[in-house]
């Protein structure tokens, strides 16, 4: 799985992109921020807040605890600021 | 005719405004916005999330083309590293009355703001900060809804 | 800055639209009106009261200016005869944020189709006919007081 | 008094412009159009539907009966239809 991070979640982890395989008790996002949490010291930092983050899988937006299904693409972010 | 572009380059208004006029538009409603110097802001950068981004303003500009019968839809966003006065984002929408290009355009430029990945980073001087949502863009979201 | 013209030349968008950006503006929202060759139209000739025009325009324009705090406010109408594709008239309104020049554009349009001396007359081949007033528009303007 | 008439009102009339000295007892708008309809067929067909018309007094908009007082330039015409 392709996990991609942007701004301040991209930051602090260090890297926008990196491939997971995460266990199958990773159901949704939620459990899949938890699990990525451990990776590092910045991906705690990254996740420390979760109702500060949102997320797409396959490039749609999605609810921390949508279910990650066959997801090809996951995307942790903070919430938008465009136009 | 939709036109959406996610752009390093400058966005050149003189031009987009020209293409947005659909044929047998009686009206064009536009909204340029810019990077405002206030505030000691010296550098704007945008991040997006490529491939995604074009998805989702297609998406709304196909759903404003149909919720008001629209001639034209062009948004052009830019996306880098701006300064003061550049300009960030461009809509336009044309329709054979007024009404409906004015408010399909309202819509789009609130739509953008909590729909699509975009992330913005302010620069004063050597301070870089991530700008936080603000509460009015979602509610100014949820009106349309 | 507030610019006003009543003028029979074309208007020049590309220049209109770069001059309405006041200093600060983080947000420009323009309406562009043209003629519509739909219904077999062939020309369309615009009368004005030359005097009072002008100061009615100024008159909304500072009245747009005061509600809104806006930092530019531009309204240009072209007079005399036009055909379909030309534009007739062009509005755009700065401030720093985009619900102030969104809502003030809005306003200004519906304002100066009820509230300035302007009269259109429709030529179709050789048959010419005064456009009468829409009560829509009655009801437009009427929504902002 | 300069009484100016714009759209089909003058195209009626045949000019866009002409010179009066009403009665005094031509005291509003409304009394002064129906003064000037006696002035030629062409006026009266102008001015046979007085719902039809609006005016202005000095360069500002008015009700038909709005006193004309000291005015020095009234205007009649259609509703107006621009932008």
């Amino acid at each position: 799985m392709d996990v991609l991070y942007f701004a301040w979640v991209r930051e602090r982890i260090g890297t926008g992109h990196e491939q997971v395989d995460p266990p199958e008790a990773v159901v949704n996002v939620a459990d899949l921020v938890c699990w990525l949490a451990d990776r590092s010291p910045g991906h705690a930092e990254a996740f420390a807040e979760p109702a500060r983050l949102r997320a797409a899988i396959d490039q749609r937006f999605v609810p921390l605890d949508a279910e990650l299904g066959g997801a090809k693409e996951v995307a942790i972010f903070p919430p938008v600021t465009g136009g | 005719m939709i036109r959406v572009s996610v752009q390093p380059a400058p966005i050149d208004l003189a031009t987009e405004i020209a293409g947005a006029e659909g044929r047998g538009a009686g009206g064009v409603a536009s909204f340029t916005g810019s990077v405002r110097g206030d505030d000691g802001v010296t550098e704007l950068t945008l991040e997006h999330y490529p491939g995604m981004t074009e998805a989702a303003l297609i998406g709304m500009a196909e759903e404003a083309w149909d919720r008001w019968k629209l001639l034209s839809v062009t948004i052009v966003h830019r996306v880098g590293p701006m300064v003061p006065g550049d300009h960030i984002v461009f809509i336009a929408t044309a329709a054979a009355h007024r009404r409906e290009a004015l408010e399909s355009c309202a819509y789009l430029i609130d739509r953008l703001k909590t729909d699509a990945p975009f992330w913005k980073q302010e620069k004063r001087g050597e301070a870089a900060a991530w700008i936080e949502p603000r509460a009015s863009d979602e509610a100014a979201a949820q009106r349309w809804t």
